[in-house]
């Protein structure tokens, strides 16, 4: 449980801050080891076992790409990066330009600005003119097409942008209260309630109270040393 | 009088940020410690969310991603533990995977919060996991293509032939919904590029309130049925009538935010303060 | 579809080997120069990062386009003598970020005046730490100019914040669409999007990364005018457009 | 001819596989399912391979941390040396399903990543304070609408002002959705653009650092 008051130093002090960082980021490396090889034996070794004999180079290749660590044979690592490139590029590829090419001028193109209520169509209107002026805003080899007053087709883009940025501002915050009530509340909840708590908590308070004191001299997070 | 003025709006303007950040604590802890509940309006896309999972017969197969991690937890972890109440409720055969790395560890938290004894479900009859599968948009394809030969297990290194519920299942086409909790872009987008795409398989996504206009044009073009953000849970749990933690957090949200309602008035009167007293 | 994008890129990136597309103004690089400037009349430095992401995966081209931007603040720095800082995340990228800011000192006739050590910063290969360590320095030395334009994740809200706490004047360009509302907040100025490729390509003169772009604003072209006929056939009642997409 | 095994021969690779991964998609030949199938399960377990480098990684750094004695940092990286080695210890015996399992990344990692995350938000909020302000047309557009979803984000506002909810449906389905579609059609290009470049060869970050003869090329 000791994971709980280091939530209320967190944001706050370097030794505490260092502490719990360094526990992170060793426990995600740590956790990653652990389903790396769980993957493999699953998605590989079992397989293999049950004869899927192919499979034999496919532990080869993930043997080599750990040559990147060596001065000389680095580049040997670079076959089965290769093949890792080459899949997910070949998966990107192919479904990028139905889903996001083609599939969203479709959708665009098929509202209707006429045959509608005013406020319907008005709105429709807009959605298309922005979404022109957006990609407009875009294309950036064609000088002439942003000079004189064409310049204010990037200009209205850009207020449009600005518009979805505010939303997804206004949004952000509300994931990152979320998070926070989410801690809160599991202290609240789960962990007031445990023996010894109620004596942790002062202890935590008062640490935290003198961690705001000199406030000035220790913005979060202290600078650590560059090293 | 210019001079005292052009002191005070600045002081406003450069309030400690300690005061801020006390401020925005105590709008968190005091609606935590002493709920007031206050109303929830449900709205559209929680609804859709509901009426999607509510209309699919009982015994349909369903795919789950668990594609959050711990660090989204807080947001995202209400709205799949309230989708799994109401589709075990409904019987559903439920599938998960994941496509995080921390997905079956956070699929044994939420199941801990379920309950699926509640309704009669069973682990391996009713719903399974089969673990978190590595390289994301490749997994995603590998599975839809064919699960079968992706993996042979669950999580628990159980063979999969050993389930009831794995019965009749092989690929994209064996599920008539997928719905995917995440944290990450390359997942809501990816189960759009790899399942939607090639296998029209219906989808519905919960995501953090910070991705959701990005995904936005997904939902629009009908790629998604539903697109939620984590804050809706407590909407979700009103239309299950399974009250949990997304509904006890909506006090803290509505304080909070009228809080930073109050934060970007003041920072303007001081911004402009300072302005029209020449500083 | 994709056949006839793939000529336009390749098409183009070979035309661009003879003669370099022209770009469209860029808002945001208009800036520099006036950064820089008031960097040197307060007498303090500028800092330049480029967030996290590797070399070797999908973020590399906005690694790419950061790296390229470096170089030219370089040598605007150098010439107006002030100081500039990269903090960097990926120790890949230090080889290629001394070499980069080596040569821009010496385009600007000071090779002399700059010291790697000082100037080039790595802060460490994680996350947080990196977002600290930048913090921290923003803190201590008070740049009065930010600019960062790279692949940027959960950080960005810190720095843009800090930054203009210690009142920098801030520059910010991320292809990741989550972060950019955060630089269209807080920071003065912003490149959207895309705008950091063309700016780097803009800069660095690659004639790689330029073709591609005009290759891209083909097939932007293409979407625009599918889009705009689309649009006009709806209206007339026909929906021959959205038949010939869905095929 | 050996730099041709080292610089030319894993573009020809990434060409091959991409290309094979496409053409089962459009065309439907008969073959090429399965050997896809079974490259999608071997990329599989390469990407599982690579979730080993970020403790290679540390481990390097950390090892010269502790063998140099760095001032205020070695005591941390012998902490977090030990870190890695009970999660692997525990997790690869005993397996990740496990109860002790659950529990060690229960009280850790869980709560420190949803901890660390959630921080930020304060960060947020004062840059509500801070920078959220009228300066200009484009800044003002940015604070209506960012303020509209605030007010509307607030579940006791909307509930008794239903006219904030239609105008943020409003907002969400019309500006932002298509600024975001005009993004996301440039964007889908550009990665396009970078699966042709890499496919060709002209994008070549992937292949890790270049010695001195292949960038001569």
């Amino acid at each position: 449980m000791f994971s709980l008051w280091i939530f209320s130093i967190a944001f706050r002090d370097n030794v505490f801050f260092k502490f719990a960082e360094h526990t992170f980021v060793g426990a995600a490396a740590g956790h990653n080891i652990v389903y790396g090889v769980d993957n493999v034996l699953r998605y590989g070794w079992t397989p293999f076992t049950k004869g899927a004999l192919l499979y034999v180079v496919a532990f080869l290749l993930g043997i080599v790409l750990y040559t990147r660590y060596h001065k000389k044979y680095f580049w040997m690592s670079r076959f089965p990066l290769s093949v890792m490139v080459g899949i997910g590029i070949g998966l990107s590829m192919r479904a990028t330009v139905t889903a996001e090419f083609i599939a969203q001028i479709q959708s665009t193109a098929a509202l209707k600005i006429l045959g509608v209520d005013a406020w319907t169509g008005f709105s429709n209107l807009l959605f298309i003119i922005i979404v022109l002026t957006v990609v407009y805003f875009f294309i950036f080899t064609f000088p002439s097409v942003h000079k004189g007053n064409l310049g204010i087709i990037s200009k209205f883009a850009r207020y449009a942008m600005m518009a979805s940025f505010g939303y997804s501002f206004a949004n952000a915050l509300l994931s990152r209260f979320n998070m926070i009530f989410g801690r809160v509340d599991f202290l609240y909840t789960s962990w007031l309630p445990l023996p010894g708590a109620m004596v942790a908590l002062p202890i935590v308070l008062i640490l935290l109270a003198y961690a705001m004191i000199p406030a000035q001299k220790r913005p979060w997070p202290k600078p650590s040393k560059p090293s | 009088m210019s001079k005292q003025g052009k002191g005070l709006w600045r002081r406003l303007e450069e309030v400690p940020r300690e005061v801020l950040y006390l401020l925005i604590f105590l709008a968190i802890i005091v609606p935590t410690v002493s709920p007031i509940g206050l109303a929830v309006p449900i709205s559209d896309e929680a609804k859709a969310w509901y009426n999607t999972v509510d209309k699919l017969p009982a015994g349909t197969a369903v795919f789950v991603d668990f594609g959050y991690s711990g660090g989204g937890e807080p947001e995202l972890g209400p709205m799949a533990v309230a989708t799994y109440h109401h589709m075990l409720r409904k019987k559903l055969k439920v599938i998960a995977m994941s496509t995080s790395l921390e997905g079956p560890l956070l699929f044994e938290r939420a199941m801990a919060e379920v309950g699926p004894e509640k309704y009669g479900a069973k682990y391996g009859v009713d719903y399974v996991h089969i673990g978190y599968i590595a390289g994301t948009e490749t997994a995603m394809a590998a599975v839809g293509k064919d699960l079968r030969a992706t993996t042979t297990t669950d999580y628990k290194k159980v063979s999969l032939d050993q389930y009831p519920i794995m019965a009749g299942i092989k690929d994209a086409s064996s599920f008539q919904l997928l719905i995917c909790f995440t944290t990450g872009g390359d997942q809501s987008e990816g189960w759009v590029r790899q399942w939607v795409t090639p296998y029209k398989t219906p989808y519905i996504a919960n995501v953090l309130a910070l991705m959701i206009p990005t995904m936005l044009p997904y939902r629009k073009a009908g790629q998604l049925l539903s697109l939620t953000a984590g804050a809706q849970a407590g909407e979700v749990e009103l239309l299950i009538k399974v009250p949990g933690r997304g509904i006890k957090s909506a006090d803290v949200i509505s304080v909070c935010h009228l809080l930073m309602v109050a934060f970007v008035i003041l920072g303007n009167i001081a911004y402009y303060g300072r302005k029209a007293s020449g500083g | 579809m994709l056949i006839a994008l793939w000529i336009f890129i390749v098409g183009c990136m070979e035309m661009a080997k003879k003669k370099l597309p022209q770009f469209r103004k860029i808002a945001g690089l208009d800036a520099l120069p006036e950064m820089v400037g008031r960097a040197a009349e307060m007498n303090r430095p500028v800092h330049f990062t480029t967030g996290l992401g590797e070399l070797t995966g999908t973020v590399a081209p906005q690694l790419v386009a950061g790296l390229a931007v470096l170089g030219h603040v370089s040598e605007l720095a150098a010439k107006y003598g002030v100081k500039i800082v990269y903090s960097v995340y990926q120790a890949q990228v230090m080889p290629l970020a001394t070499e980069i800011m080596k040569e821009a000192y010496i385009r600007a006739g000071k090779p002399d005046a700059f010291n790697v050590e000082d100037q080039i910063r790595y802060l460490s290969g994680e996350q947080f730490a990196y977002a600290a360590a930048v913090q921290g320095f923003a803190e201590r030395e008070r740049p009065a100019a930010n600019i960062m334009i790279g692949p940027f994740y959960a950080e960005s809200q810190l720095f843009a914040e800090t930054f203009f706490r210690v009142g920098a004047i801030q520059l910010a360009g991320t292809a990741r669409g989550y972060q950019i509302p955060f630089f269209a907040v807080v920071c003065d100025y912003l490149l959207i999007a895309e705008e950091i490729y063309a700016a780097g390509a803009y800069l660095s003169k690659d004639p790689v990364q330029s073709g591609s772009i005009q290759g891209q604003d083909l097939g932007k072209l293409v979407a625009w005018i599918l889009t705009f006929i689309g649009v006009l056939a709806t209206a007339a009642g026909s929906p021959i457009i959205i038949n010939l997409l869905k095929a | 001819m050996s730099l041709f095994v080292r610089r030319q021969l894993p573009i020809i690779i990434v060409f091959i596989t991409a290309l094979l991964v496409m053409v089962d998609y459009f065309l439907k030949i008969e073959g090429t399912s399965p050997a896809v199938r079974d490259l999608q399960n071997w990329g599989i377990i390469l990407t599982a391979f690579t979730l080993g480098f970020g403790a290679v990684n540390l481990f390097y750094l950390h090892t010269r941390h502790i063998s140099r004695r760095t001032r205020g940092q070695w005591p941390f990286s012998i902490w977090l040396l030990v870190m890695i080695a009970a999660f692997s210890i525990v997790g690869v015996a005993l397996t990740p399903a496990s109860k002790e399992y659950s529990w060690m990344y229960n009280s850790t990692y869980f709560a420190l990543s949803a901890t660390i995350y959630s921080s930020t938000g304060f960060f947020i909020a004062s840059g509500v304070y801070r920078s959220l302000k009228v300066r200009n047309l484009e800044a003002a557009i940015l604070l209506l609408a960012g303020g509209a979803t605030l007010l509307r984000n607030a579940p006791v506002l909307a509930a008794n002002v239903p006219f904030l909810i239609s105008l943020d449906s409003w907002l969400s389905a019309v500006p932002t959705t298509s600024a975001q579609r005009g993004i996301m059609i440039g964007a889908s290009l550009g990665a396009i653009a970078l699966g042709v470049r890499t496919m060709i060869g002209r994008e070549t970050g992937f292949l890790g650092r270049l010695t001195e003869a292949e960038r001569g090329r």
